[in-house]
């Protein structure tokens, strides 16, 4: 309904997908690099061209992203939502431009297939295997991040996950920004204020890195600090024999990135999807199993 | 040896000529050729760059920093800066979403959303014209606190507009065949326009921008001109907002992080001076029109992220370069 | 003998507009060369060419006949060359030490700036100017009187061969003048070469060996001082002889338009009675820091006053600011016209309407052909002859000072405070505002005039009120007021006479 | 007839007292009361704040941010500004941990870092004082690109220190039972105070920025002093870069993202003029201590991030109002 959309239809029976969009919320974390490198390792193997662009964390930059690609009309959208439903009124201006859009590791409304990382789970996984490290029972602290889908659903996830274990209590939660920096900073000051938690969570492995430093630093020891994601960083930590940072719950965005071209070139070719929505498992990886873990690549 | 003229010549003034020499003609269009230039330049390699639908979306992409700018541009000229207006887009925005979802009509929780803004704005112009605080701290310190709010209000979480919002034309969908945003950008700047060229308070800004104690000296209510200036910035921003929720049909906290640095490089841009009184409105549209063919020129070409944030330095420092090419003359 | 300095064809233009055409100029051992020529004809521009602050287009200069490029204000130093600008160039921040020192701080064995020295070379400096003056204060606590004396140290601190002074008096009066007239003169005997320059008539029949007069960036000629005088140079200088400078014609003043009773700030200023007539020029005379502007600004409600009234017409009127002192029919001219008064970058249509717009707008917005018309009508009226839409920032002293007045005669105030009217203004605009003051009088306007500049305030003034220590101590009718009498008045030497012998009659 | 006075006081050079009054001792000292204020409150109502450890995380945690402030106040003296020195931080650490990885030894790599930041501070430097073009705009640019090359220096990755980083001793552990950046931080403060209290260059750093023209006038090398003045702001900004790559032992491409405001608020809560001419580095110290001390003790707290959002802003805001009393005097 703007400007004068490019609604050249394309796509159908047999088509093959020949430019594809990449939309992620932030380039500079090594998660969204790894989902971006599945996308092109998959799109070689189809002869396709990526545009990927960063979102920086800005719903208005992904607007503008998406009003790009229209104008490039590209066959296929992946796309990684800063915001959930703020994405909406971009995506439907995607498809009234034909083209087929597919969201990626957080749902984006109105898109036409998903394949999601169940972050809700992941913070369950992790908070979960938290809980039963420690005993059942202490104080712990809880790093979130800035608030987006992904983190808030990780964050909803640990804290269900702890409804079971009544002995367990929050004493503290601050925002880290997703970074090993300031969560660095405020697990300081943190620590500092409750020097007798069991365990930290971080929302991601940045985070519950910056955590495991603060307690390095602070001379405290003896936490059990998770994370989600096992990012490369957090996979070298594990291999540490002594790191207080003991598990995080894995991701695979590489192979999502992959599911995701997957399922918007059988939509493009104009077949049917099994299923509009997939879920991507996720398992906690420890020391013990951190050999069978194949990492991102 | 006594060269007599007749009576009463005045002493020449060597600059009176009034034929527009080259310098005076690139002090008014520098930065317009720049950006011409960069606009031939895009059309050659941006795939798809030069087109109707495409400028439609530089414009739509443009509007809401450069409805930021032009209040923006008020408060420089007073020799002032707004740092808040990006955590206003924030708090407005949210607020509308907020009346909306309380049942308010669409034109309510629009007002709602702006007058919000206006009030951040109000509480500024206060600080600083009466309480004589710097400018720079104060709206530094609204960046801070209204981004709070804006979180406070929605307790961290995007807030969902229930049902379709009512005034996402405000964002999306067209008047007459042309983008609604661009409409609102258009309105807001002939606004501005009239204000600084066509009425005395515009005067005011300009002499309280050119020199504040001649200003005070001459008559003018020096604080009250200030008071408005923050007043209308914090209202344009306001507007802004709302027109960001419209567009994302939803209250985002995050929105405009940021998004202040981009207005004033907009106007710094657009040949106005950060030390007052000297600019002009236009200008800040062709500011900002260069930081938007940029930014959409860059996504085109599929440059990379963190390539394209190289080159917008880079442009924004040569496009600045180029246009203080004027100031060589003297 | 040659010459101590001398100067050949130099052309100097600001971005395509010549300041410079064409220049000799020589300065002598021993001799004060007095320039004079009007705003704009290029005096100050071939000083700094000598002083290595604007590099020539064209032109040799010589130094003892030895050809010299001068490319910058340290070479100029190192050469001997002394300068004393003519808008004040100080640090308002920094101390009066650290002013002194400003460029050539000493520094210690270890290369640290030894800031005992900065100290102590401060006072000595002062001490040669006896100008009383602490060197610990921050420069922003002077008056502009003050310092200026500080500028004059300085330069003189730098024992040069060659000395330029700038309209050195602008800002200074009687009593400061003399004190540095008498320095002067020493240098003179010392062999120094100094170039004085001064739209005042007096100190250069007083100062000058020879006198050299400017026009439109060219000298139009030289005269020894046997040959000097007043019509001949004037002439030169303006194309005209300025028969009577001090326009006033005979006039019998009207009622007391304003009354000032008590009026204080509570620190050193008042309290002050005085009354202005409708139809009258009052002068308001007295040494720098006297408080004249002081008593001005309060009168217009620049600055609060502590204590007092103003009655305007038989009211008393309330808290005063410049807005409302506008609406009551009051005007001030204040003191600077660059920091206080003009905006540099706005046309000069816009600065004659500033302060009349709510006349020229209908709800807030502009009525631009009236506009127009008010502005046009002003620069005919002031002799103005340049666009409108001019920047203002461009003009001559002399066309600035006049664009602030007529800001004021677009408003039409009934009682008009001038700071300084004719400050750096060359003898043809001082006319021109005298001869606008004297038809604003006759029709009806009060007017009261603060000024250093002491034959003025006499030949313009009805009256002349004398200001010391922020207080009138004596009203002189024209009849009455002679410089020495005022000079009585104003160093206190009078009053004190009086102690000892009755008042006069 | 004469009406005469009787004789009257000597013209009152109305401030020349040079007894200092109420007001004076304020305006050296009032921001300092505003700092132990706050000590005061939190020390009564967050929870183990008063303790030497604690004070220890303040200081280290101040330290970066105070590193900068430092070289931020030389420019803000000269009327300059820098917002760059975030993105310098992003790259200098990195850089330095590039090197360390590329096997240079821990002082090679620690120096490279701040050559980096002072080279960017140095073309900042080069194209304020050479170019004349305005320093907002410019540092603006530099802020854009710098942080793109970073993200590009990494390919946007966080770079993990081979084995353990030499230098982190920088950001970590203790010199003397102290910790180590604060010392640096100490010894930086040092550095800059006599630069500015004992050095012609710093007599020089407050002509420029009080009158410019005076300063040409006087002979100064206006141009050199600015250059001088953005090099330095560079390097120390590289200097803070080195020390949080030490501080997270690893190279952040997203180091540093939005420290130019704090450290301008440290500045100016300093009671450093943005005009120019007018400032103590310690104030600048005292301004990032209030800054610190807020952050930790609304953490200790455990005060909901948006919430200290919001006092943060106002603490802000107050902070200069209280120091600005100092303005109602005159
Ligand atoms: N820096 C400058 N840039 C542009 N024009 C200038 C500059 N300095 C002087 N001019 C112009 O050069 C001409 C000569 O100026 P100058 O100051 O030498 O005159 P003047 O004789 O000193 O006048 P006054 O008696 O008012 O001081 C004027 O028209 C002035 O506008
Ligand atoms: N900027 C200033 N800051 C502090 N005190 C000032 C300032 N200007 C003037 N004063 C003081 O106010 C008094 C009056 O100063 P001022 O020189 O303005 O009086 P004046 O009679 O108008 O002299 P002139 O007008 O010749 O300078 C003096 O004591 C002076 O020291
Ligand atoms: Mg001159
Ligand atoms: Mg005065």
């Amino acid at each position: 309904s703007e400007g004068d959309p490019v609604t050249a239809e394309r796509g159908g029976p047999g088509a093959k997908v020949e430019t594809i969009g990449l939309m992620v919320q932030d380039l500079s974390n090594p998660f969204f690099q790894s989902m971006a490198n599945g996308v092109q390792a998959a799109a070689e193997k189809i002869g396709a061209t990526v545009n990927v662009q960063d979102g920086r964390q800005d719903l208005g930059a992904q607007n503008e992203q998406i009003d790009a690609f229209i104008q490039q009309q590209i066959d296929v959208l992946l796309i990684n939502a800063v915001d959930s439903d703020g994405i909406g009124p971009a995506v439907d201006r995607a498809k009234e431009a034909g083209i087929r859009v597919v969201a990626v590791d957080v749902a984006a409304r109105g898109a036409e297939a998903q394949v999601t990382l169940d972050n809700t789970a992941a913070g369950n996984l992790a908070c979960t295997y938290l809980a039963d490290q420690i005993g059942g029972a202490g104080d712990i602290l809880l790093i979130n991040g800035t608030p987006i889908s992904s983190v808030q659903d990780r964050v909803t996830g640990c804290k269900q996950a702890l409804q079971n274990y009544p002995q367990i209590s929050i004493v503290a939660e601050q925002n880290g920004d997703n970074g090993r920096a300031e969560a660095l900073t405020i697990a300081t000051d943190m620590l500092t204020a409750h020097p007798d938690v069991k365990g930290i969570f971080g929302i991601n492995d940045p985070t519950a890195l910056g955590a495991t430093l603060a307690a390095q630093q602070a001379g405290i020891g003896g936490l059990v600090i998770v994370g989600v994601d096992a990012s490369p960083e957090a996979v070298a930590e594990l291999q540490k024999p002594d790191s207080m940072f003991e598990a995080t719950a894995a991701q695979d965005p590489n192979t999502q990135g992959a599911i995701a071209l997957e399922m918007a070139q059988k939509l493009f070719a104009g077949e049917q999807l099994e299923e509009q929505s997939v879920l991507v498992p996720t398992e906690m990886i420890t020391r013990e199993n951190l050999a069978q873990y194949k990492g991102w690549q | 040896m006594t060269r007599t003229a007749p009576a009463g010549t005045p002493a020449t003034e060597p600059a009176e000529r009034t034929r527009p020499s080259f310098g005076q003609v690139w002090d008014r269009y520098g930065i317009l050729v720049v950006l011409l230039a960069m606009v031939a330049l895009m059309a050659v390699i941006a795939p798809n760059f030069l087109s109707l639908s495409n400028g439609f979306n530089v414009a739509r992409a443009v509007s809401i920093n450069a409805v930021l700018a032009a209040g923006m541009t008020l408060v420089i000229l007073t020799g002032g800066i707004d740092l808040s207006v990006g955590s206003v887009i924030g708090v407005s925005g949210v607020s509308s979403v907020l009346l909306w979802n309380a049942g308010a009509p669409a034109v309510v929780a629009v007002l709602g959303g702006i007058a919000v803004g206006a009030a951040a704005g109000l509480l500024n112009g206060f600080l600083v014209a009466y309480l004589a605080l710097p400018a720079f701290i104060v709206t530094l310190g609204a960046l801070t606190y209204l981004r709070g709010t804006a979180y406070a209000l929605t307790d961290g979480q995007p807030l969902i507009a229930e049902g379709d919002l009512g005034f996402r034309l405000l964002g999306n969908g067209n008047i007459a065949a042309i983008p609604s945003p661009v409409v609102v950008m258009v309105i807001t700047y002939v606004a501005v326009w009239f204000i600084l060229e066509r009425t005395t308070f515009g005067r005011h800004i300009y002499a309280v921008g050119g020199n504040v104690e001649a200003a005070r000296l001459a008559g003018i209510k020096v604080r009250r001109v200030l008071l408005q200036v923050y007043l209308l910035a914090g209202l344009t921003a306001g507007l802004a907002g709302v027109m960001f929720a419209a567009r994302v049909e939803s209250g985002q906290p995050r929105a405009g992080e940021g998004y202040e640095l981009d207005a004033i490089a907009a106007v710094v841009l657009g040949g106005t001076s950060l030390f007052g009184g000297r600019g002009r409105i236009h200008g800040t549209f062709v500011g900002a029109l260069i930081i938007g063919v940029l930014s959409n020129g860059l996504v085109l070409m599929n440059v990379p992220f963190f390539t394209q944030l190289i080159i917008k330095g880079a442009v924004i420092i040569v496009a600045v370069g180029l246009d203080s090419l004027k100031n060589w003359r003297s | 003998m040659t010459a101590l300095v001398s100067m050949e064809g130099v052309t100097k233009s600001f971005g395509g507009a010549p300041a410079l055409r064409g220049v000799d100029f020589d300065l002598r051992t021993g001799e004060v060369h007095a320039l004079m020529g009007e705003n704009g004809a290029g005096k100050s521009t071939l000083m700094k060419v000598l002083a290595g602050v604007h590099s020539p287009d064209a032109g040799t200069i010589r130094i003892d006949g030895k050809p010299v490029t001068i490319s910058s204000p340290i070479e100029a130093t190192a050469l001997g060359i002394a300068i004393i600008h003519q808008e004040l160039n100080t640090v308002p921040d920094m101390t009066v030490a650290e002013n002194l020192a400003l460029g050539a701080e000493p520094r210690t064995r270890w290369g640290a700036l030894d800031r005992r020295r900065v100290l102590r070379d401060a006072e000595e400096k002062l001490a040669r100017v006896r100008a009383d003056i602490d060197p610990r204060l921050p420069m922003r606590r002077l008056s502009v009187g003050r310092q200026q004396m500080v500028e004059i140290a300085r330069a003189l601190a730098e024992d040069a061969r060659v000395l330029v002074l700038d309209e050195p008096t602008a800002a200074l009066s009687d009593r400061e003048a003399r004190r540095l007239f008498a320095l002067i003169d020493e240098m003179r005997a010392a062999g120094m070469g100094l170039v004085y320059i001064s739209h005042r008539m007096e100190e250069v029949w007083e100062l000058a060996d020879r006198v050299t007069v400017f026009r439109d960036g060219r000298s139009v000629g030289t005269s020894e001082k046997a040959e000097i005088t007043p019509e001949r140079v004037v002439t030169q200088m303006i194309g005209r002889n300025v028969e009577d400078l001090y326009v006033h014609d005979d006039r019998t003043p009207g009622e007391v338009v304003l009354r000032v009773r008590g009026l204080t700030d509570g620190a050193g200023i008042g309290p002050v009675d005085l009354d202005l007539r409708a139809g009258e020029v009052v002068g308001m005379v007295g040494l720098i820091g006297a408080g004249r502007t002081e008593i001005a600004r309060m009168i217009y409600g620049a600055d609060r006053a502590r204590g007092g009234t103003v009655e305007l017409e038989g009211r008393v009127l309330g808290e005063r600011s410049p807005d409302t002192s506008i609406r009551d029919g009051i005007g001030l001219l204040p003191e600077s016209r660059k920091e206080q008064a003009l905006f540099l970058q706005m046309s000069i249509r816009d600065n004659l309407v500033t302060s009349a717009l709510g006349r020229l707008s209908r709800l807030g917005v502009l009525r631009r052909g009236a506009i127009g018309d008010a502005a046009r009508r002003q620069m005919d009226a002031l002799g103005i002859r340049t666009p409108p839409t001019r920047e203002a920032g461009h003009l001559s002293g002399g066309n600035q000072q006049k664009v602030v007045l007529g800001r004021w005669l677009t408003v039409g105030p009934r009682v008009l405070i001038l700071d300084e009217p004719t400050r750096g203004v060359d003898i043809g605009a001082k006319h021109e505002i005298y001869r606008i003051i004297n038809e604003q009088v006759s029709r009806g306007v009060a007017v009261l005039v603060v000024s250093s500049d002491l034959p003025e305030a006499l030949g313009i003034s009805d009256r002349v009120l004398v200001v010391r220590g922020g207080r009138i101590v004596a009203e002189l009718d024209r009849s009455e007021a002679t410089e020495e009498a005022v000079m009585l008045h104003a160093t206190g030497v009078a009053t004190a006479a009086e102690k000892n012998g009755g008042t006069t009659a």
